[in-house]
């Protein structure tokens, strides 16, 4: 296949999940608001947050280190790589295949270690909580996540995403396997986004933050940063979500304009009905105990080992 | 003739230990004996690196008239012993580089020096010795040689408790080979491995197998062997731990690759069962152990175990494939375990010496002492941090890929038709992925209170970045953990010869693939690029930072620490290493090591600080070593009455044993 | 009737072995003064020691009281040379005895005339082609040592030589009834007479002795010469024998006298084997050897006093060697002589070690003696040597006995080698532990330099050492023949 | 031979036996050494007799030994330390006379047949001479065993090696037998002069432990 095309079609790619990854966290707030009977900010509001935050001076605490200061901008260029590298409209991008799910996992797991470790880095007793409970958080959510890739890595026979898609779209037929990675999917997803119950991303209570905690110390541009990190980081769970398991629409490889535009239609509509699902969940359930995390988490994981025990037994599962 | 150039090169550690012994009162000897060593292994790495580069056919040997006399002693450089000459050699340069400036402060260098290059030599053998005695020589006198550098700072009690229980394992494993090799060659006692090698299939395989299991793997430190490394590992002087964590547990894998898939003929399926569930035991209890220490060096020797197990994972995995004929996945698991082995030697490597690196500066290494050291020791801090990141397992480092190959073989493994495997194999990829998601935390946990925040004691605020030497050896470490990361295709290709001869196959060449991906199966199954991510990672960073700092603000303000707005001046109130483990260990902890937490709240009226006491046991010590201990104890004890008889009661004993032995000649048909 | 074979007026190299000690036991007994009698001893035993040596060149014709063959001169130069070293030892540490009036003069010239007796003694049981004298020569030996291990008139002491005496003298007698028993066993093959007790002309005819008698006969012999070699249970005055006499006698008793006792039972073993009918002698010495092993291995923990110790760890090696020789074959019986001799320096290079230790801390009592590394450096080193080497650790002597010891005998009976390798490891973790005690850590006691000939020791040493790596041809083939003459 | 010379040295050799289990049964200092004496004076005769069957004059010179040192010297020495050490009132055995005595009568049955069943075609002299001997080692033995004082252990040492010349000399034509019992009467009289000198009463068997820890060098 022609390669310039090909990186034109992965730089939209890339573009578009930076773009629509702001719309996504305005569309939940916005509707969370609605649900709550409030009229809640403009659709648009996360994109002007970004702008006046990128525009202000950034305030540093005396005792900050490199670490801390170039940190924010290794979070994002991680996370956003990890979302370049899911199809959202279109399967067998060009670099598609320099990191299956696994190394998109990892990338994930590599965005959060440095994010812990700039938690620590001005040596605040929030910091330390934020870190290590996130790593706590993450010493399950990981393991969940690489047995649910298994899960599915053993139903397509591949761990490779694209591959994975056009699986699932031209076998499709419902397995029990599937259905429990999907649970433990949802339940990891909700996680390492720091949404309730596990976390809630709107509060600043001191002990119930998480993720707040870790960069209590970041303001300005870097906090801009951490923000958009964490905006692409929903929007790419969301997408693979969709990707894996409801891939239709996907525009195949090498394909005409008009399949590009369906793929793209149908990515938006995901992304909205993901977005609103989230939203109903959350505001049908209360903000969990730190300690009560590890089971919910732990149920992931139990779901996960079990498709890829029935996957090892027997591949009719 | 390489053999002989390898020999030579054993021969001249050997005699820089003489040299050594008598010198050591020399200013500047050490700098010497560390300069000679270097040299040594260098020279070794380059004819290591020829020898697996350029494999000559058939395999160079040699045999000396020393060891057992109508045996002799043999030795013989195959692509196997090329790659683990490579893997020795480069840990021992680059120690030994560290060791150059490190060695400075040393206070007892005379403790060190004489055993250093022995211990060099010793691990050289091993990995050449191609007949039974020589190599169990070798592996015991490489024991000999560390146990003297784990005795090197005697004074301290804890020391030489290590010692001790660090020398008496050693040789219970070495027992344990001995009888196994016992096995291997008969009662004719052919001890050669060629002899070896030419008997079709071992006698009682299960308990050779076994034995060679507790030989090599309580020298490796598998669960639950491995209670003296924790201790023997940091007790030395840090550039020696890290030759005993980076190095010597790769000799002891490779003894365990030697003799099982090359001296004990065709595997059985079963082997692997025991192999693969101690492995996953072993990833899992390690690195939970490692979470629970606060002393640096302590952790990392922990973290050692989990490393160890990932390997054995890989092999019990080769292990099955080739018991079934399966060659391309064997091929891959086999590889996975050896990349896994060159990249736990170069990142604990370097780890050990960022801990030696800190012991220097602050003269702790107990990091509850520590934090804030990124300041003052800011290339230290890099190199480290490299380090952390490799040994989690992070893209684009090298930890990742040979752990994402260990994954690719689990996922190939359902073709397995054993129902056992069928069952253990997800539940070991389990424990793995589980252990992959801990060393993150425990390096987080490490990196951030070592170097991060504030100093908690003036030692740590007064640190000093460390001699430029030492700072060499970390950056090219940590170089190289990026290199291999980014060009894994390089290091698998290399890997070739190796595994081809073992299990008769080896993967699809690498440096073939376009763009340097590398591809186990297919492309269509799984690939991964690390040059391309870390390129992408690179390149976006950048775009952001200039997008950022041209169309927006780029101006910083210095203030307080906010900290929801009432920060506290006291360093004391940042998180310490066992607070930040404490969640871990209310989740595992319990479990694992009955950890129990209880606070002592003192009455209103007694002004004392209310304390937090948290009790870890180590379950593997009280269910297995405290109750042979306590046999012994007892046992002798009983026995020692005999010392206190009286000379009746000895004459007694002489005239029943007559009277018995005259019974039995009596009642003899 | 020994002396027409002793006063051969033809001196060669076999009277001379014996006539030279023997003269040297006269003139020491005579000779005042303890430098020159210290001197002389050295010379004399360095006679003896080229006498021996002389003896590998040209073997002397067999008599019939005295003969020379592949299995005893083994023996012989090990015991000249061992007895050479010794006596440099003792010169060197005899002076600070003096100096600390542990010993009088008077004592002194007793002491090294016995020495030399004991000397003449153990070469004349090696020599012996009788098995009547060499029984002599045995009680003769055992004589002489109680006389030197009560040497210093303490309690301890006369309590260790009484000890001593006692069971000495009743496995004496047991041997001497199953000396008896082999020559009613013989005499109707071989006639009444001197052929009847005569080594060369019994091995002949082994297969015609009646294997019952012969049977019983090797209980005795067993029970009587293992009291000598020390095997558990008849071990008991061994330690404190050990412990309580000076210390170049402990090195000799260590080194040598087990070693003269363990080799009658071997020539008596060769009888039992080459008779066919005659129950196996092997079974017998494999228990034995077991038993001390384990036994000694167990008894290391709870030594206090260091010379002791090392006396357990002699059990614990007699015991190893006696297994070896038991099991017999071509690999154990070579093990075992190798073994043997490998023991032999290595025990008494400790021993000179310990001596020296004891005289610059004053004491015997482990608990006092600390650091040793720091404060007596070559001391320490060396005495670490020799504890690395006596537990087996490559790439000393002992490992590649021990190698080849446990290995043939897992191809042939496994339980047995694990019952060895618990009892290996029993013991080494003793001896390290006490090591890591005494050797290092902070140093307590005197940290006075001690003035001391070092060169035994690191001679033995470094024998050893050379022993481990690399084992000359000729000593190779020489063992291997030994090794098949023992079946 | 004839059956008489048989009959007179196997009377005199059983005479030795029985005499072994009269030892064993004294529990009084002084008759102890009396039949020990008496032990002795039998043991000189049957040597002698064997000289005079064997035609093997050398062996009256051991008979002379046995005669002059054990039935008079060293009981008389004996006597005279019993003496000194205040001590011929008692006689401390670890174990009744009785059980003694079936153990005696145990171990006379089990060299009889250990020896018969070896001797098979051994000469009947030799045979039955054997298996005195070797009971009356046992007997020795087992008196050293049972009893706690120096002076009766010495004597039942001895009694031991009365044993031993009397297999030896009942080994026919046996060369160095003289050699032998010289030896052994040197070993006695060190024994003997032991007992003397170091005022030996209790080292055989002190009844405080805590005293032998101290000899031991153990446990300070």
């Amino acid at each position: 296949m022609a390669l310039i095309p090909d990186l034109a079609v992965q730089g939209v790619q890339m573009l578009l999940v930076l773009a629509l990854a702001p719309l996504l966290l305005g569309f939940t707030r916005k509707v969370k608001a609605r649900m709550l009977r409030r009229r809640g900010p403009p659709l648009l509001q996360p994109y002007r947050d970004l702008l006046r935050l990128i525009r202000k001076e950034a305030v540093i605490a005396e005792n900050a280190s490199w670490l801390f200061r170039s940190g924010p901008y290794m979070i994002f260029a991680a996370t956003w790589v990890a979302a370049a590298l899911v199809p959202t409209f279109a399967t067998g991008l060009t670099f598609s295949w320099a990191a299956d799910l696994i190394a998109i996992t990892a990338l994930l797991g590599s965005a959060r270690f440095f994010l812990a470790l700039v938690g620590m880095d001005i040596g605040t007793s929030f910091g330390g909580i934020g870190s290590s409970r996130e790593m706590m958080f993450a010493s399950l959510a990981e393991p969940a996540m690489i047995m649910i890739v298994f899960t599915v890595a053993l139903i397509a026979g591949s761990t490779q995403l694209s591959t994975i898609a056009h699986f699932i779209l031209t076998n499709a037929s419902l397995r029990v396997s599937l259905g429990l990675a999907l649970v433990a999917l949802i339940i990891v997803a909700i996680a390492e986004n720091a949404r309730i119950p596990v976390d809630n991303p709107a509060t600043h209570l001191e002990l119930t933050m998480v993720h707040e905690a870790m960069v209590l110390e970041y303001s300005g541009r870097h906090l801009a940063m951490i923000e958009l990190a964490s905006a692409v980081k929903l929007l790419l769970y969301v997408s693979l979500i969709a990707c894996i398991f409801f891939p239709w629409g996907l525009a195949p490889p090498d394909a005409d304009l008009r399949a590009f535009a369906v793929g793209a239609v149908s990515y938006l509509i995901k992304l909205l009905v993901g977005g609103f699902l989230l939203v109903l969940f959350e505001t049908s359930i209360a903000k969990m105990r730190v300690f009560r995390v590890p089971d919910f988490l732990g149920i992931a994981f139990m779901l996960g080992l079990l498709g890829t025990l029935l996957r090892f037994v027997s591949g009719s599962f | 003739m390489p053999v002989a150039m390898a020999l030579t090169g054993v021969a001249a550690l050997l005699a820089t230990s003489l040299i050594a012994a008598l010198l050591q009162r020399l200013r500047g000897a050490s700098r010497l004996v560390y300069l000679i060593c270097s040299i040594v292994c260098v020279v070794l790495l380059g004819l290591a690196c020829s020898q697996l580069l350029a494999p000559a056919h058939p395999a160079p040997t040699m045999a000396l008239p020393i060891g057992l006399p109508w045996i002799g002693a043999h030795f013989r450089i195959d692509a196997l012993s090329a790659f683990f000459l490579l893997v020795t050699n480069l840990g021992g340069a680059g120690a030994s580089l560290f060791a150059i400036g490190y060695g400075a402060h040393e206070t007892a260098p005379g403790r060190v020096l004489p055993f250093y290059p022995a211990f060099l030599a010793g691990m050289n053998l091993v990995v050449l010795a191609d007949d039974a005695f020589a190599f169990l020589v070798a592996w015991e006198f490489m024991s000999l040689s560390s146990w003297a550098l784990v005795m090197s700072h005697h004074a301290d009690g804890e020391n030489r408790r290590a010692g001790y229980i660090y020398i008496v394992m050693a040789s219970f494993g070495t027992l344990m080979l001995l009888l196994g090799f016992g096995l291997l060659a008969g009662a004719g006692g052919g001890y050669t491995f060629s002899e070896i090698r030419s008997v079709a299939a071992a006698v009682l395989p299960g308990l050779t197998l076994t034995l060679v299991l507790i030989g090599t793997g309580s020298k490796a430190g598998l669960v639950p062997l491995h209670v003296w490394l924790p201790l023997a590992h940091p007790a030395a002087p840090s550039h020696v731990s890290a030759l005993m964590s980076g190095v010597m547990t790769k000799v002891a894998v490779y003894g365990f690759v030697r003799i099982v898939f090359d001296l004990m003929g065709p595997a059985a399926w079963w082997w692997s069962i025991p192999v693969i569930g101690i492995a996953g035991i072993t990833c899992v209890m390690g690195v939970l152990s490692a979470l629970m220490q606060h002393d640096l060096k302590r952790l990392l020797a922990y973290h050692s175990v989990e490393n160890i197990g990932i390997i054995f994972i890989g092999l019990g995995l080769a292990l099955a494939f080739s018991a079934y004929g399966m060659q391309a996945p064997a091929a891959l698991a086999l590889t996975a375990a050896l990349f896994h082995v060159f990249n736990h030697c170069l990142f604990k490597s370097l780890l050990f010496f960022g801990a030696g690196a800190v012991l220097n500066a602050t003269g702790e290494r107990d990091m509850e002492h520590l934090g804030g050291l990124i300041h003052n020791m800011p290339l230290t801090a890099l190199a480290f941090l490299t380090g952390c990141t490799a040994i989690s397992a992070l893209p684009p480092l090298n930890g990742f890929v040979s752990e994402w190959l260990t994954f690719q073989a689990i996922l190939l493994s359902p073709a397995l038709p054993s129902w056992g495997l069928k069952l253990l194999v997800p539940a070991v990829g389990a424990m793995l992925a589980l252990s992959a998601a801990l060393a993150a935390a425990c390096f987080v946990k490490a990196f951030g209170v070592t170097f991060l925040g504030r100093p908690r004691t003036p030692r740590a605020a007064g640190a000093g970045e460390t001699e430029r030497a030492s700072l060499a050896a970390m950056l090219a470490f940590a170089l190289f953990c990026l290199l291999s990361g980014l060009l894994p295709g390089l290091c698998i290709d290399s890997l070739a010869p190796v595994t081809h001869a073992l299990v008769g196959a080896h993967m699809p060449t690498q440096t073939a693939m376009p763009w340097l991906s590398i591809v186990p199966i297919a492309e269509s199954r799984s690939s991964y690029n690390g040059l391309l991510l870390f390129a992408f990672i690179v390149l976006s960073t950048l775009a952001t930072i200039e997008v950022i700092h041209r169309f927006a603000s780029r101006q910083v303000r210095r203030a307080p620490a906010w900290d929801c707005g009432f920060p506290d001046p006291s360093p004391a109130t940042q998180y310490t290493a066992d607070s930040f483990a404490q969640p871990i260990r209310r989740v595992f902890g319990s479990v694992v090591f009955r950890a129990t937490e209880s606070i002592d709240m003192p009455p209103p009226e007694d002004g004392r600080a209310s304390r937090m006491i948290v009790i870890v046991r180590d379950l593997v010590w009280e269910a297995l070593y405290a109750p042979i201990a306590g046999i012994v104890e007892t046992v002798a004890e009983r026995l020692n009455r005999l010392q206190f008889l009286t000379i009746r009661q000895y004459l007694s004993l002489v005239f029943v044993a007559l009277v018995g032995l005259l019974l039995v000649v009596s009642i003899w048909p | 009737m020994v002396s027409p074979a002793l006063l051969n007026p033809m001196l060669d190299a076999l009277s001379a072995v014996l006539v030279i000690p023997a003269a040297g036991a006269v003139a020491l007994a005579l000779l005042p003064g303890y430098w020159l009698s210290a001197r002389l001893n050295v010379l004399v035993s360095f006679a003896t020691l080229l006498a021996a040596v002389s003896m590998l060149l040209e073997r002397p014709v067999p008599g019939t009281f005295l003969f020379v063959d592949d299995l005893n001169i083994v023996f012989v130069v090990l015991t000249a040379f061992v007895a050479f070293t010794t006596s440099a030892f003792s010169a060197s540490y005899i002076g600070h005895e003096l100096a600390s009036g542990r010993l009088t003069p008077r004592y002194l010239r007793f002491y090294h005339a016995m020495y030399q007796t004991l000397m003449f003694a153990m070469n004349l049981g090696l020599l012996a082609n009788n098995i009547g004298l060499m029984w002599v020569a045995v009680e003769l030996a055992t004589l002489t040592t109680v006389l030197m291990v009560g040497i210093y008139r303490t309690h301890e002491a006369i309590e260790a030589a009484w000890k001593y005496f006692i069971l000495g003298s009743v496995g004496i007698a047991l041997a001497l009834f199953g000396t008896i028993l082999v020559y009613m066993a013989a005499r109707p093959v071989l006639g009444e007479g001197q052929d009847a007790m005569v080594w060369t002309t019994l091995i002949k005819q082994s297969s015609g002795l009646s294997p019952e008698l012969l049977n019983v006969a090797f209980v005795f012999l067993m029970l009587g010469y293992g009291t000598k070699v020390g095997l558990a249970p008849l071990h008991a005055w061994l330690p404190d024998a050990h412990a309580e006499g000076p210390t170049p006698i402990s090195a000799v008793l260590s080194g040598l006298l087990l070693n003269v006792a363990l080799y009658a039972l071997l020539r008596f073993k060769m009888l039992l084997a080459g008779n066919p009918a005659a129950v196996a002698p092997g079974s017998l010495m494999v228990t034995m050897g077991l038993l001390s092993l384990i036994f000694a291995g167990f008894m290391l923990y709870r030594r206090r006093d260091i010379k002791r110790m090392f006396a357990y760890s002699s059990i614990e090696h007699m015991g190893l060697i006696t297994f070896a020789f038991g099991m017999g074959g071509p690999l154990a019986n070579f093990a075992g002589l190798l073994h043997m001799s490998m023991h032999s320096l290595t025990k008494s290079a400790i021993f000179f070690a310990v001596g020296h230790i004891a005289q610059a801390k004053g004491t015997q009592r482990m608990a006092e003696i600390r650091g040793l590394t720091e404060s007596h450096p070559v001391l320490g080193w060396g005495l670490v040597l020799g504890v690395v080497a006596i537990a087996g650790l490559p790439p000393l002597g002992i490992f590649m006995s021990e190698f080849l010891i446990v290995s043939s005998t897992f191809a042939r009976a496994p339980l047995l080698a694990l019952l060895l390798v618990l009892g290996l490891l029993i013991a080494f973790g003793a001896l390290l532990l006490r090591l890591s005690e005494v050797a290092f850590g902070e140093p307590t006691g005197s940290t006075a330099p001690v003035k001391a000939s070092y060169a035994p020791l690191f001679a033995h040493l470094a024998l050893v050492l050379a022993a481990g790596i690399y084992l000359p041809a000729p000593l190779v083939a020489w063992f291997q023949t030994v090794a098949r003459l023992l079946g | 031979m004839t059956g008489a010379w048989f009959d007179i040295a196997h009377m005199l050799a059983g005479g030795l036996v029985l005499l072994s289990l009269m030892l064993l049964y004294q529990d009084r200092m002084f008759a102890l050494l009396n039949v020990f004496a008496l032990h002795a004076v039998l043991l000189s005769l049957s040597v002698a007799w064997q000289a005079q069957v064997q035609h093997a004059p050398h062996l009256y010179i051991t008979a002379l030994i046995a005669l002059v040192l054990k039935a008079v010297v060293i009981p008389v020495a004996l006597r005279r330390i019993v003496v000194r050490l205040g001590i011929h009132r008692t006689i401390e055995t670890v174990v009744g006379v009785g059980p003694t005595m079936l153990a005696g009568m145990g171990l006379v049955a089990l060299s009889m047949v250990v020896m018969l069943k070896a001797t098979a075609q051994a000469d009947p002299l030799a045979r039955e001479d054997l298996a005195f001997a070797l009971s009356v080692v046992l007997l020795g033995l087992l008196m050293m065993v049972t009893r706690r004082n120096a002076v009766s252990q010495v004597v039942g040492f001895m009694s031991l090696e009365n044993g031993m010349i009397l297999a030896a000399t009942g080994a026919k034509g046996m060369p160095l037998v003289v050699e032998i019992s010289v030896a052994f009467s040197v070993l006695i009289a060190f024994i003997v002069i032991g007992v003397f000198l170091f005022r030996i009463r209790e080292r055989f068997d002190s009844v405080d432990v805590g005293a032998l820890d101290a000899f031991r060098g153990e446990r300070w």
